[in-house]
């Protein structure tokens, strides 16, 4: 499905990312996970084309990302889903038009909207919020609304870039449920989250990125061992200020 | 197709109902810009009408006969004369009737022309009427050509002094107006680009769930025009409301003064609306699509 | 507080830089309304001038006198006259002097006045130049009760009507020149509205971090001040360069054609400058504030 | 420090809460906790004068919060440190400018700004990115600007909206060590929160909120326990998809 291969992007002096050669098969699960500023969203902008690489080369099925020219981007943007990091909802839509908005620039018709949309929001549980807009819903509802803005028109690729960031665990867990649903039903899942818990014990497919380089790619993997040897350290510590407190 | 026409409607009335502030921002602007404009179209429309009344007054070439004309010798020249182009009548004057002419003219004056009467110094003449003054040269050098004729009489500096003022006066109008449009089409664009880029963010979200330019640019493009629209028939209004009620109160004034009537309102009415909405409309849907291009190409 | 100015106005410059693309939309808004109100302020003024120099042509009242005044019955009205509020000069006319000055006048067809010579039927005058032509009116009035004179002959209607054109042209510039300061009003509040729109988020955000009201204005203000020096600035070069190219071209002809000289190049800078400062920066100080108050209020 | 008396704030027909009655101590560590939606954010705003409260009345020290007048918020605001769930950084200035802002509206000399806000970027572990735009950064990195222009001021109340939303772990535990110095230099912290691990782990006070309303209030409390019945559901039902797969 995703095929990178020895993809640089950097921004001036800043990495993005670097030498990344990595293959998503198609219909697979995977998490990507890093700490921040890693490049994860570079890695996610590339597929979409919001960015462009310095080398190498991007494929999206058989499409050469690179090589598209500037009228094609939409067709590729509409065939996948994304959730962005930063919601990217239209301010000016309410919560049910922005989820339509997806649909018609597919062209669907508007009984087909009308039918599906409530649908959608219901299964990420912000259907009592339609009739609103996105500076009216917290954090989280935004969240979902874009959650639903990017899996209405069943995508064959689901990007999601921290899709349960501002979502407490039991709605995470929800929307986690869903993604799986989804997955099950043939479409390919990359989401780039910082969860641990989630990451841990979904055992799926885990890339992990550091510094714009893939450090690590497990099938079946876990978040990472690192925080476990810092933990400790930190409650050390935590103690040494009770310490002095008291 | 036209579903997705329909779909560009109904998004560009609500963009332009959810945007209030701005698309009545830009309607302000546009409608500003052509008020401008029609005031200058009325000033210049007015101002030819003048000088047209004006130039009237100036379409008399008088020619003067030798005593030895005669008066068969002068109706073959006025025969000549009336076939000319820019003629529009010659007629033949005796030196009686000269003379009664200038009796009148002079008024309380007249007395001192009362010993002239027996020794008529005044010779027979021709008074041609031009259509067009612009062509009275023309007719001059033909009259020169002519024998039996002593001295031609025309307002030359007096014409001369006017066709240039007018001319002065349409090419500066034209210069002035063209300027306006400039002018208004830069702050009209401004005021889009504006607009636009307030909402740049919306349209780059758009670009980002994968909606092709056109898709954008459809609802942006209806509701520029829209605005144009508004603006136009808005201005329309208001200009005509001024200027009737200007010729109201002036118009008898005026008539009076320079012995012309003020373009009717109705007239105006007619040419502003056309010229107006189709300003209106392309200063809004150029505004919005030109505006929109950065946005757009990247 | 000295601090926080050169605080500001850092911010304000920073501010300007990079909002590049809107200060330039304003600052092209704000020049071009000032170039509109500089081509009407040239040509109110130079109309004025011409109105003036016309003017000055109908400035004479003839008093013709009786046969039986004596030379020093007239001298004691000369005397009297000249002390007139709104007289400038006030000559005695012999019938002869009279005679001379109608032979130049008519030129060609002077030989028609040859017979009058011996029995000059002209009468002895008085000529009075008045200062102000407002005036004339009061000074006939006062002539009226003289004994002596056989009739008073001014310019009456050519006066009248002439007072009435300049008049109605002022009028009307002030009526033009105030509509055109209330559109470039509303423009360049509407771009300046349209900025501070574009940038709503950036003031709310200073808001929510604890920035007073005047924290947030200072830089806005000096940007807008700084934005409407600029274009002050612009537009008097542009005015000026326009309005010197214009006077070299057209400048002699119009001399010809209306006998007075254009307003010339420096006269106009200088004013300009003044005014188009003054309406820069009030507008654009004024357009920033009043259009963040509506986000500053909550 | 903060008193909540029987407020209630609705937006329209929407609830944000309802009838909170609450104290939070001077020299505290607060975590408030709840389901997305249930009007965690709504609580923040409304110390802040972001919102109004419908009824009921907030003091902030001895402050009458409802009582201020348009003049004196600047003031109130400049005395808090707030992390805000959307950053609300001003996209128009760099970091250094953004953070060094917070300490020009209280009028510091540009000597303490230039001496003060590197140290303060350092500890928050983005100094290297001092001279860019907020939009060249990731959403991490965002997160911990605003955090650092949160804690410039030393302010005496701290409230953080989500301030590890973004963060990986590894760096979200660097975080809450600084919030806890902070703390232990007599700061009051009130942080909204989603991530479990953190707030068992730390065992302070927790508000739980649902529905608008408080739910529960433990002094050395942990996330909640409702999680806990629901994770082996859900892990069956993604058992029965693994099965359906296979
Ligand atoms: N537009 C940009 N201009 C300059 N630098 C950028 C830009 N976008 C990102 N960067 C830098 O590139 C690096 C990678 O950013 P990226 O957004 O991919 O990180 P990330 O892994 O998504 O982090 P996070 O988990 O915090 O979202 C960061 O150091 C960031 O500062
Ligand atoms: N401006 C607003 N207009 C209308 N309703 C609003 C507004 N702001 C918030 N709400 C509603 O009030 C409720 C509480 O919102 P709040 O932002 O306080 O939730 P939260 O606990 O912060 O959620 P999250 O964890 O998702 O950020 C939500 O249902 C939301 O839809
Ligand atoms: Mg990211
Ligand atoms: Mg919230």
């Amino acid at each position: 499905m995703i095929t990178f291969d020895n993809v640089t992007k950097s921004y001036g002096t800043n990495i993005g990312i670097q030498d990344v050669t990595v293959k998503i098969e198609k219909g697979g699960f995977v998490f990507l996970v890093g700490p921040s500023g890693s490049g994860k969203s570079t890695f996610v902008k590339l597929i979409l084309k919001e960015l462009t690489p310095d080398k190498g080369s991007i494929k999206l099925n058989d499409l050469e990302v690179n090589r598209l020219s500037n009228r094609q981007i939409p067709k590729l943007r509409r065939s996948t889903g994304i959730v962005f990091q930063d919601f990217r909802l239209l301010p000016q839509k309410t919560v049910f038009e922005n989820v339509a908005f997806a649909m018609e620039i597919v062209h669907m018709s508007q009984r087909a909207i009308r039918r599906q949309v409530p649908q959608v929001l219901n299964l990420v549980g912000i259907s009592s919020k339609a009739t609103k807009y996105p500076n009216e819903l917290s954090a989280g509802e935004q969240q979902r609304v874009a959650i639903a803005r990017a899996i209405i028109n069943s995508p064959a690729l689901l990007i999601a870039d921290e899709p349960t960031g501002n979502l407490d665990p039991d709605t995470a867990w929800e929307i986690m449920r869903l993604l799986e649903q989804i997955n099950h039903r043939g479409t390919t899942i990359l989401m780039v989250t910082h969860a641990k818990d989630i990451v841990d014990k979904m055992e799926k497919r885990v890339i992990a990125i550091d510094k714009g380089r893939i450090v690590r790619d497990d099938a079946n993997g876990c978040y990472g061992a690192y925080e476990d040897e810092k933990l400790p350290g930190f409650l050390q510590m935590g103690g040494v200020f009770n310490n002095n407190a008291e | 197709m036209l579903n997705s026409w329909k779909c560009a409607f109904k998004q560009a009335f609500k963009q332009a109902f959810r945007n209030r502030a701005m698309s009545v921002a830009s309607m302000f602007s546009i409608t500003a810009m052509l008020l401008i404009l029609g005031l200058f179209f009325i000033l210049v429309v007015n101002v030819n009408m003048v000088s047209e009344t004006a130039k009237k007054q100036f379409d008399t070439i008088q020619v003067f006969l030798l005593d030895e004309t005669t008066y068969e010798e002068s109706s073959v020249m006025l025969a000549d004369l009336k076939r000319m182009d820019g003629v529009s009548e010659a007629t033949y004057q005796t030196a009686k009737e000269a003379m009664d002419k200038w009796k009148v003219k002079w008024g309380d004056n007249a007395y001192l022309l009362d010993g002239l009467e027996d020794e008529n110094p005044l010779p027979n003449s021709l008074i041609i009427k031009v259509s067009e003054l612009e062509k009275a040269d023309a007719t001059v050098t033909r009259l020169k050509t002519y024998d039996g004729i002593e001295d031609i009489k025309y307002y030359k500096d007096t014409v001369d002094q006017l066709l240039k003022i007018t001319g002065f006066i349409q090419v500066g109008a034209m210069i002035v107006i063209l300027f306006l449009v400039i002018v208004s089409v830069i702050v009209v664009s401004n005021t889009i680009k504006l607009t636009v880029l307030a909402r740049e963010r919306e349209i780059s979200i758009m670009k980002y769930v994968g909606a092709t330019n056109w898709f954008i640019r459809g609802p942006f493009l209806i509701e520029g025009i829209l605005i144009g629209i508004v603006s136009a028939l808005v201005s329309v209004g208001i200009i005509s409301f001024i200027y009737y009620k200007i010729t109201e109160l002036i118009g008898p004034e005026i008539f009076i003064m320079l012995s012309t009537t003020m373009v009717p309102v109705e007239f105006l009415i007619i040419r502003l609306v056309w010229i107006f909405l189709a300003l209106g409309i392309s200063i809004g849907a150029c505004g919005s699509i030109v505006s929109m291009r950065r946005f757009l190409d990247t």
